[in-house]
C-alpha cells in the first residue's frame, strides 16, 4: 500500500464512544496527546492500529477512531507482535498498564522488546490496578496500603524503563500524562522508531491513588525534581539551573554549581549511545536524592523483527520456486497403474 | 570365505524363495544406532515396489536415557502387505535386535516362531547387565521358539570399511545400513533407492555416501553369499488404486495441508507456536517453507503463540497455532477471545498422554473434553480429528475452510500415533483441492463488524488498511450487529444463542456418516481419529469370520454428523474403542441418550486389531 | 414551615402504619451517590430488627461511567419480610431513584402502583440529557401509575448542614443518609444502629460522623413533619430458628470459611491470588486476616497464584487460589500437575458471564464443565457449589476437607450473585466445626511417597523437613506405589484408574441427595448452585398453589450423591434451571441416560421466582 | 527446626535414580559441583528442596537425593515462591533452563528477583532447548540456524543477567559447567545470600549446541577470553596478566599495559555496590571484543520477600487476638429466641 500523505485532524482520530474513565483520570490527558499527533504522522488513519490488554488504561482503543483490538489480560504484546508480522505496512501500538503489562504480560512485554518488533507501547503507569478498584501493583512503592495490602505491600516494585533496558530496549523513553508538549514530543519520536518504542507514562490515578506523582508534577517542585534529558546537552536542572548530574568514578552524584561546579562538569547527555550502559544510569536517578529524567533514554538504530523475518521470507521466495505440487508430491512418489 | 565380506554387489544366490502376502518387521536398538532411518528406508523402497504398507516408529522419552539400557531402546516397525492394511500390525514377524536391551524389550511383541536377527558384538558382559540380563539369551536357550539368526554386524561393518577415509566412531555408526542390506536381501527388494538416496544425502560428503552404500551392500552380499539363510521372502505390490503414490507421516501431512490450505485461500499462512512434543515436527516442517511465503513464529510460550495467531487473523492472515494438551490449557483463555471477536483460528492439539505432563512421546486421545469444553463461559467450537497420517492433510484443509467461512475458530486433533506413523498417500493435485477463497469485506456501506451473514450467520472480515471500515474488538460482550460493548441481558443471551448456533449450522453443509457394512443391525463400531486403522482391520477381519458387523468413522466431533443419532438408533449396540476413558461416548450418551458400548484403552499405546477383533466377538457372543 | 430542617429526633408523628408480610426497596443512583452502602445499612438495621431478608446488589460493569449516565447507575435492592425467603424479590415496591438515570433504568422492573421516591434536585437540563430523557418525567406524566414523592434531597441536605464545618463537596455525598433516614421512617426501623455504625466508621472524624448523622436524623424528621406520607408500614419479624444471627455475603463467608479450614485443620492457609471481579473481594478479605496466620500473595499472574498455593502445598500448608473464569483457564494446566502429584488445593472460581472477558460484573453459571474438563489427559476433579452466601461457609469447610482426606484438587464454585447478595446467618460455634485434621506421614519405615491408604486411596503427606522422607514429585506420570517416572503400559492405565476411583469414592462419604416435597411424583425441579432461592421460592409457592412438584440441590456435581440416579428415575420429569445453556444437564443425560428438562438462562443475571413458577406450571399444564 | 549441624558427604546426596542425560552432558559437572556444595553447608539434608521446570536440566531432582518437584514447564520460581513462604525454614533450590526460564517461565522470574524471594536459582544456559530436541532459545545467537530456524533465528537474545539486573536482582553471578572448583565458589556464595540468588551456569549441550562457550573454556584461549571478577581487585585480564578494564566517560574499554596503562588505570571490582550500575556494566563486556566476566556481579543485603512477609504475619498477631469465633460472629448480631 503507498502511503500518500492524507490531510487529517484531531477530530478524526476521535470516536463516537462515549468516555467511561472517572472524570479528572490522566488517560484523557494521554487520549488527546495521541489523538494530536497521530494527524501529524502523515499516515492514512485506516494504517492505524490500536491494541490493548484489559484494564482502565486498555480501554484506550474504544475512544480512537481507528482500528482497535481490546484484547485479553497481558497479552496485547503478543496479539500485536502477530499482526505486525501479518501486517509491516500498520502502525502498530499498544496501550498497556502497569498491571497489564508489569504484572500478567511481564514475559510478552520483555520478549517484545527483545526481538525489537516494530511497536509502540504507550505504558501508563498509576502504580495501582485501577479497574479491579485498587490493589497494589508491581510498580506499587514497598509498603504501601492498599486494598490487598492493608499493613502496605511487601514487594518491591519494578523500575520498568531499567527491565526494558535489561531486556535489550532499543528506544526507552518516559514522559507524564499532564506535561502535554512533553509527551506529544515524546510520541513523535516513538512513532518514528522502526523497532520497539517503549514509553513509560507517568499517570494519576485520582481514584485509587490520586498525587502518585504530585512530588515532580505541581509547579512549585517541578523545576527541581525534574531531570529534562536533552541530547546534547549537560544533565543540568533546578529552579535557577544551578544543579547537575555527574559521574564520580562508576557512581552519580548531584552537584550544586554553587559549590564551584559547572555545567562542564555535568555528563552530557547522549540518547543514541550504542551500548545501554548510560541509559541504565538514569534509570537510577531516584527520588528523593535525584530528579527523575524524562525525555528519551534511548534511542539506537536496529533492524525490527518484523523487518528480519519479512527478510527471510522475501529471500526464500527468490531462491526457490513455490509449486504447491512439488510440496505435495515430496521427494519419493511411486505409480501404481 | 563366510567371514570375508564382499561390498560389490553380485547376483542373487539360488535360493528358494517364498510369497508372503504380509509381513511385520521391527528394527529395534539403542537411540545412537539409527534405527528410525533404517524403518524409514525399509519403508520407502518397500512403497517403491508396490507393497501397501503401515509404520509405527517408538523412540525412548523425550530425555536420552543411557546407552544400551532399556529406555534407551528406540524401535521402528513397518509392516507391508499385498492388500490394503490399516495398521502397523499387531505382532513383528521379524525382529532386528541391535543390542541386548532392544532384545529383551521388543521379544514380548514377536510372533511365535518368529525372526530374530541380533548383532551378536553387542552381547557382551556391559550390555547383557545394562539390559537387565544375568545370563546370555543367545546361549541360556532362552529363544528357543524363535527362529535367531547372530550376525557379528559391528565386525562386519568395519571389515566393509577397511581402508576407507572415515573415522571409525563413524564407521561403527553405519552398521545399520548393514542390517538394512541383510533386511533388503531377506525380503527380496532393490537396493537401488537407497543408494540413490544416500547419494542425495550425503551429496557434500562424498566419502560417508561411499561408505555407507559399501556397508549397505556388504549386509546384502553377506546374506547373498553365507549359508545363513536358506530361504527368500516376496511380498507382492498392493492392488491400490491407481495413482501417483508417495508415504507420509501425519505431522508432514498436517504441515503440507496448512501450506495447501494458505494456497488455495490466497491467504499468507501465520503459524504460532511453542515447541512441544509431539508437535514440534510441525512448527519445524512449516518453518523450511518459507518460500511459500508462510510466517513462522517461534513465540516465547504457547499463549504469545496463539495471541499471535489471533493478531494475524485480525490481520488477515491464516492464523494458525500447533500445540499438545499442555500448551492447549494455556492456550484456552486466548482461544476464547477468537471465540468472542468471531476472527478464524485453527488451533491444532497433537494429543500425547496426560494428565499434566505424562508420557509426552506416548499417544492419547483424551483432549477431546479439554477442547470441547476447557473455556469460561459457553463457548462453543468445532472440533475435527483425523483418523490416519495421509488424513492430516484433508481434514486440516477442512478445518482451515470451516474457521474462514463461519469466521469461528476450529480445533484439529491429531494424535502421537498418527503425527509420527506412516502410510502410503495416493496425494491429489493442487488444483483438485477445495477452493478456500473468502471476500474481505471493504464496503463501508452499511458496515457493521457484527452484522451477520444470513446462511453461515459469520460476521464481515473487515482488516486493519481498508479505508472507511475502522471499528474495534474484544473480549466483552458485544451488542448483536452495532458490536459495541452491551450489558444488555437479552443481548447476551441472543449473542450466546448465536454462537451456538453458528456452529451448529456448520452441520448443514458436512457429509452424512457413512456405515460401512449393513447400514442397521446388531453392532456398529464406532470410532474418531486415530483408531480408524485398528477398527478398519478388526471389522473387516470380523466379518470374513462372518460376524454381522457395521462400522462407522467419525471426523467431525462438533458439531456431529447430522445423520449421527439416526445411525445409532440403527443398531443394536455401539462399539466405541478410544485411547481414552470413553469421552467421546459421554457426548454421545448425553446427546442422544443412547448407551454407548464404551471401550477405553489408557496406555500411551494405539488399539491392536486383535483387542478389537476379541471385544466384538465377545459383544456378539 | 414544611421546608424547614430539623434534626434532632422528635417523636413519631400519628400517621396509619400498614402492617406488610414483606416488602422489596431498591436504591439506586449514581456510582458516587452510595447506594451500596445505603441498602446495606437498611439491610443491617432490618435484620436487627428481626426480618428475614435476602439482598441484590448491581454495580456499573468495572470501567467507571461517567457521572448521571445509564452505565453509571448503581443500585441495591433488598427484601424483608416477617417469613422465611430465599431471593431479594423479583420486582420492587418501592424505588428510590436518586437521580434522572436511576429512575430511567430501574422504573422497568417496579411493581404497578409501586413507590417512587426522587431526589428532585438531580432533574435538571443536563442529567435529563444524560439520562436520554427528552422531558421531564416528573412532568410529563409518565409516571402515571406509580405513586411518586418529589424530595429535593441535595438541598434539604444542605440545609441539614449549614454551620458544619464539612466542606460541601462532602455535604452532598452525604445525601445517601437523608433517604436511608426517610426510609427509615418509612418503614418504621430504628435510627440508632445506623448513627452507631456512623459513629464507629468516623471515630477518626468527628465532624464527619456528626453531619451523617444529622442528616440522617434530617430525612427521618422530613417525613415525620411534613404531610408527604399519609402512611407509615411495619414488617414484622421472621419466624427465624432461634439463634444468634449475622448477615453475610458470599465472599466474606468463603473468607471466613477459609480461615476457619485453616484452624480448624490446623494448617496455615496460603492464599495464592491474582485480583479479577468478582473474586478480589476474597483475597482482600483475607489478606485483613492475618493474626490468624494466614498468608496471602498477591501473584504477579493466576498461573503463579496457583503454583505458589501447590508449592506452599507441598510445604504442608493448605494451599489455595480464588479466580473467576478467564483466570481459572490459565490455571488450568498447573491444576492439573496438582492432580499428578496428587497434593491437598482448593481452587475457588467465582463465576462470572462469559466466554472470554464477557461482563465481567455480571453473574453466570457457566463454568461447570470448563472446571469439569479443562485440563488435558484423563483428569478427574472433585466438584462442589454453594448455593447461597451463607452456604459458602459451609461449602469451603467441606470442600478443604475432601481436599486433605483424599490428597486431591478440588473445585469450589460460586457465581457473582452468591458472592455479592447477602441473607441472614445464623453462625455456628467455632467448636461445631467439622475436625479437618490430618496427620503428615513421618515414618520413614516402608514409606512409599505413592503408597495408597486403602478406604481413600490418599497417598501419604510427607513434607520437606522430615528426615527420611526425602522423595520426588513431578508431572510425568508416576509407578503406582513407589512414585518413580514410569512409561509402563499398564502402569499408566493403573493410575489413571486410581486417579479416577480415589475421586469416585467421595460418593461413600458424602450425604445423599435429599428431596423436599413428595420424594416422586411427576415433577423435580433440580438445581445446583446459586439457583437454590429462585427454585426454593417459586417450588413453595407452586406447591402452595397446589401443584405436584418437588425439588433437590446439588452441592456435590462430581462426583455426584450416590442415591441421584434412583431419586431422579423416580420423577417423570426432571426440570433444572440453569443460569448457563444446560451444563449439568448434560452431564446426568451422559451419566443417568434420563431425559432432563433443561431449563437455560443466560442473560448474567439470576432466575427471578416467577420465572420458574411459570416454567413449573407449563410443564405440569 | 533447629540446625545442628550434621556431618553429611556428597553420596548422601546422590540419588539412586539412573541418570539419563547424553554422555558428555555439562548437566553432569553441575550436579557433582552442586553434591559437592550441599554437605558443606552445615544444613540437614532434609531441609534441601530443589523445585525444576521442564528441560532436561530441570531432571536435576531426581538425581539429588533431597526433596524434590520437577513442576511444569516455566513455573518452578512460582511454585518455589509459595513453597518457601509457606516454609521459610527450608533451603529451596530452583533449577531451570534458558528455555525453561528465559523463554516460557520469564515473567516468574523476573517477579522472583523483583521480591528478592529467598531462593537460590541455577539457571542452565545451554543456549538451545535440548529436552524437544534442538529449537533455538532466548539465549540462541541471532542468526542460529536450528530445527524451527533452518535459515538462522529471526531473535535477538536476552542478556540473561543484564534482564536479572533490570529486575532488581541483589545477587547476581555467572560461571561454567567445567570451571568447577569456580563453580563451586559461586555455590556457596549463592546458598548464604538471603534473598534471590540468581546463577546462569554455562552448559555445554554436546548433541544439540556443541561447542557453544570453547571460546572461552578452551584451555588456551581461557585466559584471553575471561574475566574473573574479584572483589576489591583490578579488572585485569590475560595469559600475562597484561591487560584491563577501564572507564573512559561513561565508556568501558580494554587497554593494554604495553600501551602504558598497568592496574591502576583499571576498574576496581565492587560486588557489593549499592546501585547496580558497576554491575550492569559488567553485563556489557560481550565477545568478541571483550572478555567475558565470571564470578559474582552483585551481592548486596536486602530483606527477602519471605523475611517481610512474615514479619507482617507476626506483627498482626502480636497485635492482634485471633479468635475463630471472633471472625465468625463478625461486627454485628442479632439474637432470635
Ligand atoms: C486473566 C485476567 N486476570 C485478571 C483480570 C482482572 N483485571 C482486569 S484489569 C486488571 C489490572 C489493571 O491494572 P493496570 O494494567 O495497571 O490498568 P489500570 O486499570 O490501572 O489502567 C486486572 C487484575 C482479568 N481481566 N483477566
Ligand atoms: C507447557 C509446555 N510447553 C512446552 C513444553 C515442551 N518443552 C519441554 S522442555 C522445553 C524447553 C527446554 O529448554 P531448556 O529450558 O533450555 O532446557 P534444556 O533441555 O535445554 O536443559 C520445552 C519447550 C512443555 N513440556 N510444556
Ligand atoms: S480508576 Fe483510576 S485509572 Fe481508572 S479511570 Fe478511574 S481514575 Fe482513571
Ligand atoms: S540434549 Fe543436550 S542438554 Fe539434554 S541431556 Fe543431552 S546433551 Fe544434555
Ligand atoms: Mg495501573
Ligand atoms: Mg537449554
Amino acid at each position: 500500500m503507498t502511503t500518500e500523505a492524507p490531510v487529517l485532524a484531531k477530530k478524526d482520530f476521535q470516536s463516537d464512544q462515549e468516555i467511561r474513565w472517572c472524570p479528572g483520570c490522566g488517560d484523557y490527558a494521554i487520549l488527546s496527546a495521541v489523538q494530536t499527533v497521530f494527524p501529524e504522522l502523515g499516515i492514512p488513519k485506516e494504517r492505524f492500529v490500536i491494541v490493548s490488554g484489559i484494564g482502565c488504561s486498555s480501554r484506550f482503543p474504544y475512544y480512537m477512531n481507528t482500528y482497535g483490538f481490546h484484547t485479553i489480560h497481558g497479552r496485547a504484546p503478543a496479539v500485536a507482535t502477530g499482526l505486525k508480522l501479518a501486517r509491516p505496512d500498520l502502525q502498530v501500538w499498544v496501550v498497556t498498564g502497569d498491571g497489564d503489562s508489569m504484572s500478567i504480560g511481564g514475559n510478552h512485554l520483555i520478549h517484545t522488546i527483545r526481538r525489537n518488533v516494530g511497536l509502540k507501547i504507550l505504558m501508563f503507569n498509576n502504580r495501582i490496578y485501577g479497574l479491579t478498584k485498587g490493589q497494589y501493583s508491581p510498580t506499587s512503592e514497598l509498603g504501601k496500603k492498599t486494598k490487598s495490602s492493608p499493613v502496605g505491600s511487601p514487594d518491591y516494585p519494578f523500575n520498568p524503563l531499567a527491565l526494558a533496558l535489561g531486556a535489550g530496549a532499543t528506544f526507552v523513553a518516559r514522559s507524564v500524562d499532564i506535561f502535554q508538549s512533553h509527551l506529544r514530543d515524546v510520541l513523535r519520536r516513538a512513532a518514528q522508531h522502526e523497532g520497539t518504542a517503549y514509553v513509560e507514562i507517568y499517570q494519576n490515578c485520582n481514584i485509587f491513588n490520586d498525587h502518585a506523582f504530585e512530588y515532580m508534577t505541581e509547579k512549585e517542585s517541578r523545576q527541581e525534581q525534574v531531570l529534562y534529558l536533552e541530547h546534547g546537552k549537560p544533565l543540568v536542572f533546578g529552579d535557577q539551573r544551578d544543579k547537575g548530574i555527574r559521574l564520580n568514578g562508576t557512581r552519580l552524584e548531584v552537584v550544586h554549581f554553587a559549590d564551584g561546579f559547572g555545567p562542564d562538569d555535568c555528563l552530557v547527555w547522549d540518547e543514541e549511545r550504542e551500548d545501554p550502559i548510560f541509559a541504565f544510569m538514569m534509570t537510577q536517578l531516584l527520588p528523593p536524592a535525584f530528579p527523575t529524567p524524562i525525555g528519551i533514554l534511548r534511542s539506537v538504530p536496529a533492524a525490527s523483527y518484523d523487518s528480519r523475518v519479512l527478510a527471510q521470507i522475501t529471500a526464500a521466495q527468490e531462491a526457490r520456486p513455490a509449486r504447491l505440487d512439488d510440496l505435495i508430491r515430496g521427494p519419493e512418489t511411486w505409480v501404481v497403474e | 570365505m563366510s567371514e570375508s565380506v564382499s561390498t560389490v554387489e553380485s547376483q542373487p544366490r539360488e535360493v528358494p524363495t517364498e510369497k508372503l502376502d504380509e509381513v511385520v518387521i521391527r528394527f529395534a536398538g539403542d537411540s545412537g544406532d539409527g534405527m528410525q532411518l533404517t524403518g524409514g528406508q525399509f519403508t520407502s523402497t518397500s512403497a517403491l515396489v508396490g507393497n501397501d504398507l503401515s509404520t509405527l516408529p517408538d523412540f525412548p522419552a523425550e530425555i536420552r536415557a543411557p546407552q544400551g539400557t532399556l529406555p534407551g531402546v528406540s524401535s521402528f516397525q513397518v509392516r507391508i502387505a499385498d492388500y490394503d492394511i490399516h495398521t502397523p500390525g499387531d505382532a513383528p514377524d521379524v525382529l532386528v535386535a541391535m543390542n541386548p536391551a532392544a532384545l529383551v524389550k521388543e521379544l514380548k511383541d514377536l510372533q511365535p516362531n518368529g525372526v530374530i536377527i541380533v548383532n551378536t558384538d553387542e552381547f557382551n558382559e556391559r550390555n547383557l547387565k545394562k539390559a537387565g540380563l544375568a545370563s546370555n539369551p543367545l546361549e541360556n536357550g532362552s529363544l528357543q521358539g524363535y527362529r535367531v539368526y547372530t550376525v557379528a554386524l559391528t565386525t562386519m561393518t568395519r571389515r566393509a570399511l577397511e581402508g576407507s577415509e572415515v573415522d571409525s566412531k563413524t564407521q561403527e555408526r553405519s552398521k545399520n545400513m548393514f542390517a538394512l542390506g541383510m533386511a533388503y536381501w531377506l525380503f527380496s527388494r532393490p537396493l537401488e533407492p537407497s543408494v540413490r538416496w544416500l547419494e542425495r544425502r550425503f551429496k557434500d560428503k562424498p566419502a560417508l555416501a561411499d561408505a555407507n552404500i559399501r556397508v549397505l551392500r556388504a549386509g546384502w552380499n553377506y546374506c547373498n553369499i553365507t549359508e545363513a539363510f536358506q530361504v527368500r521372502y516376496e511380498v507382492d505390490r498392493a492392488q491400490l488404486p491407481a495413482g501417483s503414490y508417495r508415504n507420509i507421516n501425519g505431522n508432514s501431512a498436517l504441515a503440507i495441508g496448512l501450506v495447501a490450505a494458505s494456497r488455495r485461500s490466497g491467504l499468507p499462512l501465520f503459524l504460532g507456536a511453542y515447541p512441544i512434543t509431539p508437535a514440534s515436527g510441525v512448527l519445524e516442517e512449516v518453518a523450511a517453507y518459507k518460500h511459500f511465503g508462510v510466517t513462522t513464529f517461534q513465540a516465547e510460550d504457547e499463549i504469545a503463540a496463539v495471541c499471535a495467531a489471533i493478531g494475524a487473523s485480525f490481520g488477515g492472515a491464516l492464523g494458525v497455532t500447533i500445540s499438545s494438551g499442555p500448551g492447549i490449557a494455556l492456550k484456552m483463555e486466548a482461544i476464547n477471545l477468537a471465540v468472542m471477536v468471531e476472527l478464524p483460528l485453527v488451533i491444532c492439539n497433537i494429543q500425547r498422554s496426560g494428565p499434566s505432563t505424562g508420557m509426552p512421546t506416548k499417544t492419547e486421545q483424551a483432549d477431546l473434553l479439554q477442547v470441547m469444553f476447557g473455556r469460561n463461559g459457553e463457548s462453543p467450537m468445532p472440533v475435527l480429528a483425523a483418523s490416519s497420517p495421509k488424513d492430516c492433510f484433508e481434514t486440516i484443509l477442512e478445518a482451515c475452510r470451516i474457521s474462514l467461512r463461519y469466521m469461528v475458530p476450529v480445533f484439529f486433533l491429531s494424535d502421537g500415533y498418527v503425527a509420527n506413523g506412516s502410510e502410503p498417500w495416493r496425494f491429489p493435485k493442487a488444483e483438485e483441492l477445495p477452493d478456500l477463497r473468502i471476500d474481505f469485506r471493504t464496503d463501508p456501506e452499511g458496515f457493521l463488524p457484527y452484522l451477520r451473514d444470513e446462511e453461515t450467520l459469520s460476521r464481515p472480515w473487515a482488516i486493519p488498511g481498508t479505508p472507511g471500515l475502522e471499528h474495534r474488538i474484544g473480549g466483552l460482550e458485544k451488542s448483536d450487529g452495532k458490536g459495541s460493548i452491551s450489558y444488555d441481558p437479552a443481548n447476551h443471551e441472543r449473542m450466546t444463542f448465536l454462537r451456538a448456533e453458528k456452529v451448529a449450522r456448520i452441520a448443514n453443509e458436512i457429509p452424512p456418516l457413512e456405515v460401512v457394512g449393513e447400514p442397521e443391525g446388531r453392532l456398529l463400531v464406532l470410532g474418531w481419529g486415530s483408531t480408524a486403522g485398528a477398527i478398519t482391520g478388526a471389522v473387516n477381519l470380523a466379518r470374513r469370520e462372518g460376524l454381522s458387523v457395521s462400522r462407522a468413522h467419525l471426523r467431525y466431533l462438533n458439531p456431529f454428523p447430522p445423520n449421527l443419532g439416526e445411525v445409532l438408533s440403527r443398531f443394536d449396540q455401539v462399539l466405541l474403542p478410544e485411547i481414552n476413558s470413553g469421552q467421546l461416548a459421554l457426548l454421545l450418551r448425553a446427546r442422544y441418550l443412547k448407551d454407548i458400548l464404551s471401550f477405553p484403552k489408557v496406555q500411551g499405546k494405539p488399539f491392536v486389531r486383535q483387542e478389537i477383533v476379541d471385544k466384538i466377538r465377545e459383544v456378539l457372543a
